[in-house]
């Protein structure tokens, strides 16, 4: 899947997207985010409080019990600031 | 309806003329345009960059257009919104809607701005003399969009 | 803060400018342009004349414009209004005002616009092919106005 | 006095102001508009409902009951249709 970072939460994963393979038992949103926080120290930094953290399935806004079923691009990024 | 992403500045002016170039059933034609301050907070900006989510964005704010397209009796909407690194005095954003009368352009210009703040996928990052940081989103902003729920949308209709 | 009543059309993007150029306090400038339709309730319209009371138009545009001052933190306010024959297409009137943020900035030209509507001394006569006919004034725009009246000014202080 | 006519009130009264010496009896706005509909028929036809006309006094809106004393100039116009 491919996953997308942006703003502070680009800047502390090091990245801005890559293309994982998610464990099966990684179903939802919130699953995701608390799976990516194990994969080191900088993904722990940057998922270190999930609440303040929005995300996007395929380009839509979407809540943290989101199912990933069917999605072909998820992004995090922290709240907007646009306008 | 217009929408553009776009690194180069706006022309209001020529904006304003093309929601109204060879028509007489405009009455009305609100413009919002946001501006990078040289100060924010007590403390002095230096610059600003702007960051977005390209494709995610511009599906973003056609959908909010639509919408208030939808809320509204709209004869037009353009809607710029500039990403990369600005100075104090630049341009940001612009929205600019055209109507019959005057309470519909002004509505929808608001409500496609409160929307802009706070839902669009764009993310500021100020430099300060003492360092760069990401602009904290505004409670404000949150209240400001709420607004537009409770009206024009019923909770049974979601 | 510019009032001008005149003939001659105005430049949107000149007055913008004119409000902004040299500074970087301002964040937000809403504008607001009415403009002469080509029918009206069903009716179409050939041109329309603007007829005004010269001395007290300035004077009370001018004092609604201290007001809107006084109630929001503005940097700056542009009020022009035309007067004479216009046809379809012309531009009638601009409202711009320059804040440090979005709302006040709205807000104020919100209240100029709904002020001018039913307190500036002007008065519209439409030109239609059964003959001429001076606009009525709607009940819709007092009460647009009135929502001014309630959470600003106690009735008390009145 | 110096009277103003703007809109249709100045259409019916024929002028778009005048001069006028008001007789001492004559001290409100709404006691000027009753004493300027008996000067002839151009003036009954415009104040013939004087609910509907508003007046200013020195440039500043007033209300029918508003005292004369003082005043240098006065208007009588329709509802304002500006904007």
């Amino acid at each position: 899947m491919k996953i997308l970072y942006f703003a502070w939460v680009r800047e502390r994963v090091g990245k801005p997207e890559e293309e994982l393979d998610l464990p099966a038992g990684v179903r939802t949103v919130a699953e995701l985010m608390g799976w990516l926080a194990g994969r080191g120290e900088e993904y722990a930094h940057a998922f270190e409080n999930p609440k303040v953290i929005r995300a996007a399935i395929d380009r839509t806004h979407v809540r943290p019990d989101a199912a990933l079923a069917g999605a072909r691009e998820i992004a995090f990024f922290p709240p907007m600031t646009g306008g | 309806m217009r929408v553009r992403l776009q690194r180069e500045d706006f022309d209001v002016a020529a904006e304003v003329a093309r929601l109204t170039r060879g028509r007489t059933d405009v009455g009305a034609v609100a413009t919002f345009t946001g501006i990078c301050r040289g100060s924010e907070a007590g403390g002095e900006i230096a610059a600003m960059t702007l960051e977005h989510y390209p494709g995610m964005a511009e599906a973003e704010i056609m959908r909010h257009v639509e919408e208030a397209q939808a809320r509204w009796p709209l004869l037009g909407v353009t809607v710029i919104h500039r990403y990369g690194r600005l100075v104090p005095g630049d341009n940001i954003v612009l929205v600019a809607t055209a109507a019959a009368h005057r309470q519909e352009a002004f509505a929808a210009a608001e409500f496609l701005m409160d929307y802009l703040k706070t839902r669009a996928p764009f993310w500021k990052r100020e430099e300060r003399a003492e360092g760069g940081a990401w602009v904290a989103a505004k409670e404000a902003d949150d209240a400001a969009l709420e607004r537009w729920a409770r009206p024009a949308r019923p909770a049974a209709a979601e």
